[in-house]
């Protein structure tokens, strides 16, 4: 009986699996707000009296400090090296003196040991870039990636992990699709498809020397359709390439999720636990071709990034090309201040974005976004009881039950919630997003994988 | 080993023992109680459901499983017989006693037992406030046994309220035994 | 050690029923009238109150491993003498308990206080014992069968206590309102420990 | 004064809340009220005014006691108080509905922690006890219609629903060998005419419960709310579905027990009530399935003609489990 009733299930999703367009299933549609900054032109943003660089800016092991207080250095000099393979260097963002070495707060939360670099004004280069690109495809694959981790590249979609990782997979894992993530689906940010538009080129230069590195048959460029001009000048871009191929997307949150994006664009599932590698690709955001670009065609490490300052608590929204460890502040003012005094300063988009306590917090490499939100965006209503109206259900990504994870973590139970999938969750915040009780879903499954991690520590 | 086991089983046999004895010394003192309450209670049923047969016999006839009632001591003046009837009914098995006159038709009925859901089953055995009788059962009185139908079946017994299967289950067993009674009782005669 | 506290305990903080939740099927059936439960309750007291006499008169001489059937014969012996006596003396009464007088014999509480009390303690504590969770057991039946009468018969004590418009509610008088209304009793009764716990911390 | 404000991620909500859903399906539910004040009069008005009544007063009054936050704004105790109502006779006294709604919210939710800790539907548990308590109030439906019965067979018989007349029919028409022959005609004829009542069962025509005669409205509303997402469609198309398919092969004519008997009551606005239907994919289908054959069985088999709502409260309870043993694999899994 048993059996023939799951028979039948199977064949229901089966069905509707077969019928669903190329999205995944569930997801959220939060209003996109991107009009406040999705027609600017990015900017240069003036460089900043000083900047501070936090050592780690990417997931993996810490690079080791190269610099003293009081050395003088130049704009692209490596302050740190790794020792690791899963590390990266940071870098230089603008020439001077180092007034500190010292504790400050990360825009991850925390406090994190960071370089703090006075500003000369000359903005002198450590290692000037060639006047014409270097020929890259005469560079061997093994180099390739040795300058990117030089470069300090990681990824730019938020997550930060270092980028000559992901492009080594393991022999008995052949990668034939490379994904470049154009999606950009967080609310407000513009980052990235201002990049695409003003930056064509450079990207698709960038994913050729990325397809090289892992000899990837073919490439996607995975744009959400509501950045249709960036569609349109991507698929004139790359008409004349068999291999490249632009796949507009439904406007859903989060499709620009790493397994979401490969779900839709090759109808591959990476199974749960496991990495894009185990099904043959690869995502890289569009930000980092650029990066690797520049890297490889113009030794240029990674010590600028573009970041949309947006949001209604700021009086002029703009995209700006920023160094890395410019301060918030800095940025703020140059948008024209806040609209208001009480704000809420948020690092990332409105989904998964963190927010800040102080305005003090740099940019760092993973920073796509500063958001400012005033009064009327931010939520503070009062969390109510859960009714069990499935939405967090239908809406998740990852095919969990946040209900259940985050009631499970809410009574202590962690091994119940890591049955139900607590480490699966990739915190998108869907489901916090659709609960009509205002719970706080994502907060108590992160607070799950703390607990979760602090209980396997001590045993 | 089988010492002790031994032992256990001599323990328990003076235990049981004495556990029968003062059972059936009890049992000696209350039996013939019992038995007269028990009596008592047929007899106030026997005569609510005979009438006229007050201060006459009532004899009971163990082939046919009815009981005879007489209007004299001598056994002359026939009045009718009753008999015990037994339905399924909702909850539980309800005990009925039916008074017959010699054409079959109801005399009196008396519900002495049943467990029906109080409120809806039990309300057959209801007396209204200012009545004597049990207001359903009053109106079995003359209609010819056999014949009975609650009103949902096409018949004149007005059942309970909320308690069908309780009325249907009385009239029905009524009048299927009073059937046969009388069937046999006419080949007798 | 006092004898108060051996009386005191089984009617208050170790109430069978509400407490230790012993007996509820007795308690379910015939906690449909106050008549009923005050029935089952001086039934109970008999039994429980030989009971323990018993026990804790032949305690000594009773093999642990044979213990059970030793406590059950002696129970069941004076269930049915109670069964007896009250068919020949009270036959209304025992028309109405009639089923659950014999169920007496695996009431929970009876061979629970044979075991737990009276094959341990001496005789005048175990008859302080019976007593205490009898009079427990009855006053825990007695309130569950108040509710139950007042609110599904509209009597007390066989006491109309309304005019005749009133309408029973059904529900109390069948085992469904037993329930609702034990595990309401129940509930009032930790829910006042409770804010007593929280007000002395 | 600066003000900063922290959160946990995500920083925007949808604006979906628990008070809006509340108060949508209570406006969906208004037109079939209307409809069955129209039909039965305006005493219908004054019963689901009093249900309202209790069930927020009472919910107001338990907060207090259990010193909880007063929650009675949030819909949920009117919704409550107005399903119990439309689950009742048009003609019973107003004390019926007071009391139900008192141990609707009492019993049935508030004891258990008040909202979204309740497991079965606190109306049908208000109803349950009225249906226990005083069955004949509960199922004698004695109002006069507004353009009177449309079936002759059901006026025959005294304060009947179709279904009650229907189930009478079929016992009738099983034990056809002990009856009379006229009698069996006349079922006969009474089940063909209940058979070709759809339109009268469809706009609501019939007697019943206030809240259930008219299909069509109920419909229109779980229309409204299936397109708006306050509802999924699983549950109500699973539930009739299954009762369709089940009356089909037992014979019996499947448009009118759709249509009949509160199903779409129960279907569109019981079983799919959130607190106490499970959250996943399958759980919502096989509860679905769960209420339909429990309620053609009740029906066919049970003590009374209809069954939606035990089967709803039946369904209820195994809700935690469906939840557990058809959860979803996570993707990729």
């Amino acid at each position: 009986m048993n059996i023939i009733a799951t028979a039948l299930l199977d064949l229901v999703d089966l069905i509707a699996g077969s019928v669903r367009s190329r999205a995944f299933s569930g997801g959220v549609h939060p209003e996109d707000c991107k009009h406040y900054t999705e027609h600017k032109i990015i900017e240069q943003c003036p460089l900043p009296d000083y900047v501070i660089i936090p050592l780690q800016q990417h997931i993996g092991a810490p690079s080791e400090c190269l610099v003293e207080k009081g050395m003088s250095v130049k704009t692209g000099q490596p302050l740190s090296k790794s020792t690791q393979f899963v590390s990266v260097p940071v870098h230089a963002s603008i020439s001077g003196r180092i007034a500190a070495i010292e504790k400050r707060p990360h825009p991850g939360g925390n406090q994190s040991l960071s370089i703090v670099i006075e500003n000369d004004g000359k903005d002198e280069w450590f290692d000037p870039a060639p006047d014409t690109p270097i020929d890259t495809d005469n560079i061997d694959i093994d180099d390739l990636k040795q300058r990117i981790q030089d470069a300090g590249i990681a990824g730019m979609g938020g997550a930060s992990f270092p980028t000559h990782v992901k492009l080594s997979p393991p022999s008995d894992k052949p990668i034939d699709v490379i994904i470049l993530n154009g999606v950009e689906c967080e609310p407000y940010l513009t980052a990235d498809h201002r990049l695409m538009l003003e930056k064509t080129d450079e990207i698709l230069k960038g994913l050729h020397i990325l397809m090289r590195i892992v000899r990837a048959k073919k490439a996607i460029i995975g744009i959400e359709k509501n950045k249709a001009d960036a569609i349109q000048l991507m698929q004139k871009k790359t008409k004349r390439w068999k291999k490249i191929s632009v796949l507009p997307l439904p406007v859903k949150y989060p499709q620009g999720g790493e397994k979401q994006l490969i779900r839709a664009a090759l109808k591959r599932q990476v199974p749960a636990g496991g990495l894009p590698m185990d099904i043959g690709c690869i995502v890289q955001n569009v930000a980092t071709a650029l990066a690797v670009y520049e890297a490889v065609a113009f030794r240029k490490p990674l010590i600028e990034r573009i970041v949309t300052v947006t949001g209604p608590g700021i009086t002029e929204p703009k995209n700006f090309r920023a160094r890395i460890g410019t301060p918030f502040h800095h940025l703020i003012t140059a948008s024209g201040g806040y609209t208001t005094s009480d704000v809420k300063i948020i690092h990332g988009g409105p989904m998964m974005g963190i927010t800040e306590l102080s305005d003090q917090v740099p940019v760092i490499k993973g920073t796509s976004g500063i958001l400012v939100l005033d009064q009327s965006v931010s939520d503070l209503s009062r969390e109510q009881p859960c009714i069990s109206c499935a939405r967090c259900v239908d809406v998740c990504p990852m095919k969990l039950m946040p209900n259940r994870i985050a009631s499970f973590v809410e009574h202590d139970r962690i091994d119940e919630a890591v049955a139900y999938g607590l480490s699966h969750c990739i915190e998108c915040g869907s489901c916090s997003y659709i609960c009509p009780a205002k719970r706080h879903l994502v907060h108590y499954i992160k607070h799950g994988k703390a607990l979760l991690v602090r209980k396997r520590n001590s045993s | 080993m089988l010492r002790e086991m031994l032992k256990y089983a001599l323990i328990l046999m003076c235990v049981t023992l004495a556990a029968s004895g003062a059972l059936g010394f009890v049992n000696q003192l209350t039996q013939p109680k019992i038995a007269a309450q028990k009596q008592l209670e047929l007899q106030k049923g026997l005569s609510a459901v005979l009438p006229g047969t007050a201060d006459g016999i009532i004899v009971p006839d163990e082939e046919n499983a009815v009981y005879r009632g007489y209007a004299n001591q001598d056994t002359s003046d026939f009045r009718g017989i009753a008999f015990s009837s037994f339905a399924k009914g909702y909850s539980s098995t309800i005990w009925t006693l039916v008074g017959l006159d010699s054409n079959g038709t109801v005399m009196k009925i008396r519900v002495l037992g049943q467990q029906e859901t109080p409120g809806l089953g039990t309300k057959c055995m209801e007396i209204r406030s200012g009545e004597s009788e049990p207001w359903w059962q009053a109106q079995f009185e003359g209609k010819f046994a056999p014949d009975l139908r609650v009103d949902k079946d096409g018949g004149e017994i007005v059942s309970i309220t909320g308690a069908t299967i309780t009325s249907r289950a009385i009239t029905n067993d009524i009048a299927a035994r009073s059937g046969t009674i009388i069937e046999k009782l006419k080949m007798t005669e | 050690m006092s004898f108060k506290k051996d009386l005191i305990k089984g009617i208050f903080q170790e109430n069978p029923v509400f407490r230790l939740m012993l007996g509820l099927c007795p308690v379910l059936a015939t906690s449909t009238s106050v008549q009923n439960a005050l029935g089952m309750g001086s039934a109970v007291i008999f039994v429980l109150l030989c009971s323990n006499i018993i026990v804790s008169l032949v305690r000594n001489w009773v093999p642990a491993k044979i213990r059970i059937p030793i406590y059950i014969s002696i129970i069941a012996t004076f269930v049915t003498i109670v069964d007896l006596v009250m068919a020949g003396y009270l036959p209304d009464l025992h028309k109405s308990l009639g089923l659950f007088i014999p169920l007496i014999v695996v009431n929970c509480i009876i061979l629970g206080r044979a075991e737990a009390f009276a094959g341990k303690n001496g005789v005048f504590r175990s008859i302080l014992d019976a007593l205490g969770m009898g009079i427990g057991f009855t006053l825990a039946l007695t309130i569950i069968a108040t509710f139950r009468e007042i609110l599904g018969n509209g009597t007390w004590m066989g006491v109309p206590l309304f005019g005749p418009s009133f309408e029973p509610v059904l529900l109390m008088i069948l085992s469904p309102g037993a329930f609702i209304t034990i595990g309401l009793l129940i509930g009032l009764l930790n829910w006042t420990d409770h804010a007593r716990k929280i007000r002395h911390s | 004064m600066n003000q900063r404000f922290i959160s946990a991620s995500p920083h925007i909500h949808d604006n979906l809340n628990i008070q809006k859903i509340m108060v949508t399906v209570i406006i969906t539910l208004i037109p079939a009220g209307a409809w069955a004040i129209y039909l039965f009069g305006l005493q219908v008005l004054w019963i689901t005014l009093t249900a309202i009544v209790s069930a927020v007063l009472t919910e107001f009054v338990c907060q207090k006691i259990m010193k909880r936050p007063v929650s009675i704004l949030d819909g949920s105790a009117v919704l409550t108080g107005l399903l119990l109502a439309y689950n009742l006779p048009p003609d019973v006294p107003l004390w019926i509905p007071a009391v139900g709604s008192l141990v609707a919210v009492f019993i049935g939710k508030q004891i258990f922690g008040g909202l979204g800790f309740n497991p079965m539907n606190p109306a049908l548990i208000g109803r349950a006890f009225l249906m226990a308590s005083w069955p004949v109030h509960m199922t004698v439906f004695d109002a006069p219609l507004r353009n009177n019965m449309p079936v002759s067979g059901i006026d025959s018989v005294t304060g009947a629903t179709p279904l009650a007349v229907f189930k009478h029919m079929r016992e009738i028409l099983i034990h056809k060998s002990d009856l009379l022959p006229e009698q069996v005609t006349q079922a006969q004829q009474t089940m063909a005419e209940l058979n070709g009542a759809y339109m009268k069962l469809f706009i609501g025509q019939v007697g019943g419960c206030i809240g259930e005669v008219s299909a069509l409205l109920l419909f229109l509303g779980g229309c409204y709310l299936l397109y708006h997402h306050i509802i999924s469609w699983k549950i109500p198309v699973a539930y009739i579905g299954t009762v369709m398919i089940l009356t089909t092969i037992l014979g019996e004519n499947p448009l009118f027990h759709a249509l009949s008997g509160g199903l779409f009551l129960g279907a569109i606005y019981m079983a799919t009530d959130m607190v106490t239907s499970p959250v996943t994919f399958r759980g919502r289908l096989l509860f679905g399935v769960g209420c339909g054959i429990l309620t053609v069985v009740i029906r066919f088999w049970g003590g009374y003609p209809e069954g939606v709502s035990y089967s709803i409260l039946l369904m209820n309870l195994v809700t935690p489990l469906l939840d557990k043993y058809t959860r979803p694999k996570v993707f990729g899994g």
